[in-house]
């Protein structure tokens, strides 16, 4: 690690993108949803330093850019104009048509609540569904895709208790359920279920046997407590508590000169 | 014999096609001259099938009773469409809470004449709480917990397309569009307006791009989708839609003024499209064509 | 009817072809199957005769050539060359998404086995289905279609006991079941049915109540009583039992110069 | 870095991908260097999914126990398929008795992970009677009587399609082929035969004719489809399949020899579909240049 770049050059986000991008594969189909540049840069950079055969999946289109050498960040997946990478093409409706290959995709979701065992919500907050206090701007197409992919990851551009919440008012995605390491299996959930939920404070992981939330990491300079303060719910605690790893110096390199020259994760 | 019948009309006629408490299906690349129109004879009590901005517009025009979407986010920074946002926690209009696979779902039961489809995506979820047409059931081979989606029924669905010769054999550019045709084939009757119309010739030149045969109407409005992007044709303009968000936060903050001049400029005041395309002005729109 | 051609003239395959194309209508979809002469050749003649809106499709492809003088009759339905003509084309899994628009569809059916009740059968003969004494070709798409389409037509290219037989060894498709006006409500099957059975020797339809075959006209020089001989069921007779209506010179003339101008259908 | 992985193989090696015993859809256009290679390897017991007289020759060469088809007709006024009536009258393969639109949807439930998919068409008909995977069952919503279709799992798809990128970027000429993206989807591996390998660049001037996005394996056979048509490339064969419909009848009455001489010709001597074209011959293949 001594290798690695310190910590006060950089925002939490280069670190939740870095960090996300090692935990991609190869081969992977990577799909990325609206507005969420974190994630955007963390797919572009496994793409360029590790993933040759990576497809890249900006809703319906799909490609493979890794002969590139530069890959911007222009308000890119819900702009039409993505297509001028684009291997291939599906519509909306098509685009639901191959679950069955979905166990080789990783998606990403935000959320306006999310709960201890990675359930998420963009349905909305209150109590009464027909007047919500908040209404969210609605599911997308998280249910299916958590559904059935491989894996996924919540990423949250802050973190507080508002978001991070001990139940939802509503579920759109069922994550881990009531918990269990067997709950979506007795669902007859074929994907993977969340695996990381990544904050500008720290990544969180589910416990094996009772998938509660765990703190897995903090980012340099945030102290267990502090994440605990910002959480609704009391985290699990692990044995061993390290600090999220720091980008090595390729990593940086490749990430500001090649995926993000501009700067917008150190601006956000 | 009488010659083959042309399926040609204009945007008033085709907004005339709709009646107040119809369930409207809307298609993406957005078919905003029809859009502008229902606005325009006001319209009301709408169930409509849509996402985003023109799904906003329709709502804070008045015109909406029922939303069908899986999402209705603003863009530009704002997560919720704002008068979505509002009619929907003042419980001015009705939600039917669903995500992709359950809109598209819906529309293909809706064509294959079927009382419902299966779908296992939203299992587990809170969406057959606050949607009660979504039953929770056993599948009747394997036993599995699924989603029964019953059909979702379009009066009449409105799409933009690139071409279409004059008995509506419509070929679009770039893609058939987000959901455009299991909207189609869900519906009683789909009126497409396009860019542009094309010799049947050019169709048959290429048959296997025609994305909808024999579409019930064509209505020919170049720059139709302003200020919403036409694959091929022009991108969005993303000023315009900036402005009608900004309007549209203000009128759900209480400040109705500037929405309704936006309606008014926009919507009420121009007659026809080609009255609109003088408002927005040569210049902008050809602005739009350059990538 | 003095103006009509002489039937000497006509072959049965003519009449048949003009008598189906009479009962065809502007606006209508129209679907030919495989290796069907006669119904090719009754909606092409539809077609440019007082069809001018109608859809032609051949398999997934889709024409209107109503503008066209001649329709010439190539080995046509099967073959991938027919998309020259073509509006549009849809592949075999898109062919059925859209069943809610089929009311305007019409389409013809031939068989292996029809009984009474215009059941239909295309899947074999014999008591065990595991070693069939003859099997059949399949059903194709014909149960979907005769479920949904507005109404349909059994058309045989000959008329004997051995195919409308009393009950069919297997039903591929469901026309009146086991009889009476309510058979496909009752099934919740939205299509109209079969409305004619066309043979060389005669024109049925089914009675209005009981929907059993009723004899509906015989071809010119044809008795009722040969009818009932080459059917292996016992028809039910109407009132008045008229000759099949030959056709105009003009039909003659379009049908010989314009639709068949091999003369296959003199040849069958 | 690595570079990005080609996916092409020949067809010595796609074949070796299929073992006996497996479910192997067949797409249309006819991926026939494919269907000889298994004819060549002798493979066995396996279940076919498909139709007309490439089915014949699998079957009459020994290789199915089990067949899910909508349609064997031999054309030529033939109405049956020679081998496939003879195996299916004396029982040596089994038959999974069902209809275009119940095809489809089995398919299609493989590919959306579903246990099943309801379908109308069928009803009231022998199809559940004599395929008992078919389970006649009421809806959960409407309580409508509808059948019930198991999803159909190939575990190779083999299609043919004019071009693909090395990465199995597959694009077709005029259309998909008949229900080519459905067993594509369903499967869990996918080869396709092509005419050409192109560049990625062309794949992406383009990217919305691209119908099979990373195709398992790619295999470039030009004149593959051969004795059927390649859309865009040569038509029929109709002499040669004439031929091997006489020598498959003649077979089924009892006269194997022509059609041994057929396989041997053909399948089995043959080491490469190279070899196999020399058979055919030049001259011939120039002349399905013609419409």
């Amino acid at each position: 690690m001594s290798s690695n770049v310190a910590a006060q050059d950089l925002s939490p986000q280069e670190i939740m993108a870095v960090f996300l991008a090692r935990d991609l594969k190869d081969r992977e189909h990577v799909m990325v949803g609206v507005a969420m540049p974190i994630v955007e840069a963390a797919v572009r950079l496994a793409h360029l330093l590790h993933g040759p055969n990576m497809e890249l999946i900006f809703f319906g289109t799909r490609m493979n850019v890794a002969d590139r050498y530069t890959l911007p960040l222009p308000a890119f997946a819900w702009d039409n104009r993505v297509v001028r990478w684009a291997e291939s093409f599906s519509d909306t409706g098509h685009r639901f048509e191959d679950v069955k290959h979905w166990h080789k995709r990783v998606f990403f979701i935000g959320g306006v609540q999310v709960d201890p065992h990675g359930n998420t919500n963009l349905i909305g907050v209150g109590p009464d569904y027909a007047t919500l206090r908040f209404r969210g701007p609605g599911s997308v197409g998280t249910p299916t895709l958590s559904t059935h992919v491989g894996r996924y990851y919540i990423v949250l551009n802050s973190h507080s208790p508002r978001i991070l919440v001990e139940r939802c008012d509503y579920m759109s995605t069922y994550g881990w359920g009531g918990g269990g390491a067997d709950a979506r299996k007795k669902l007859g959930l074929p994907g993977g279920g969340p695996k990381y939920c990544v904050t500008p404070l720290c990544v969180m992981d589910f416990d094996e046997e009772d998938k509660h939330m765990r703190l897995h990491s903090v980012h340099p300079g945030v102290t267990p407590e502090e994440v605990q303060a910002q959480t609704g719910f009391a985290l699990t605690m692990p044995d061993q508590l390290p600090t999220t790893p720091t980008p090595t110096p390729e990593e940086l390199h490749a990430l500001r000169t090649r995926v993000d020259p501009e700067g917008r994760l150190r601006r956000m | 014999m009488e010659p083959r019948t042309s399926h040609i009309i204009d945007e008033v006629e085709a907004a005339n096609r709709i009646e107040n408490g119809m369930t409207v299906a809307i298609g993406s690349p957005t078919p905003m001259a029809l859009v502008r129109q229902i606005i325009r004879r006001g319209l009301k009590d709408l169930t409509v099938v849509d996402v985003g901005l023109s799904l906003d517009m329709l709502i804070a025009a008045g015109c909406v009773r029922k939303v069908v979407s899986y999402y209705a986010g603003g863009g530009f920074g704002v997560p919720v469409a704002p008068a979505f946002r509002r009619a929907a926690e003042r419980g001015e209009i009705e939600v039917w809470e669903c995500e992709e696979g359950i809109l598209t779902l819906g529309l293909q039961a809706a064509a294959q004449g079927l009382p419902f489809l299966p779908w296992r995506g939203g299992v587990g979820t809170s969406l057959p709480e606050v949607n009660p047409d979504l039953k929770v059931f056993s599948d009747p081979i394997q036993g599995e917990t699924l989603l029964a989606v019953p059909p979702i029924k379009p009066d009449v669905t409105l799409l933009h397309a690139a071409v279409s010769d004059e008995y509506g054999n419509v070929q679009h550019v770039g893609g058939p569009g987000w959901i455009d045709l299991f909207m189609q084939r869900a519906a009683d009757h789909t009126i497409v307006q396009v860019e542009k119309v094309v010799a049947n010739e050019a169709i048959r030149k290429d048959p296997w791009a025609t994305t909808i045969a024999g579409a019930d109407a064509i209505v020919r409005v170049p720059y139709g989708a302003h200020p919403f992007y036409s694959r091929g044709y022009y991108i969005q303009d993303n000023a315009h839609l900036k402005g009608y968000l900004d309007a549209s936060t203000a009128a759900a903050k209480g400040d109705p003024e500037t929405l309704q001049a936006y309606f008014a400029r926009y919507c009420r005041e121009p007659a026809t499209h080609a009255d609109y395309l003088e408002q927005i002005g040569i210049r902008r729109l050809l602005e739009l064509h350059e990538y």
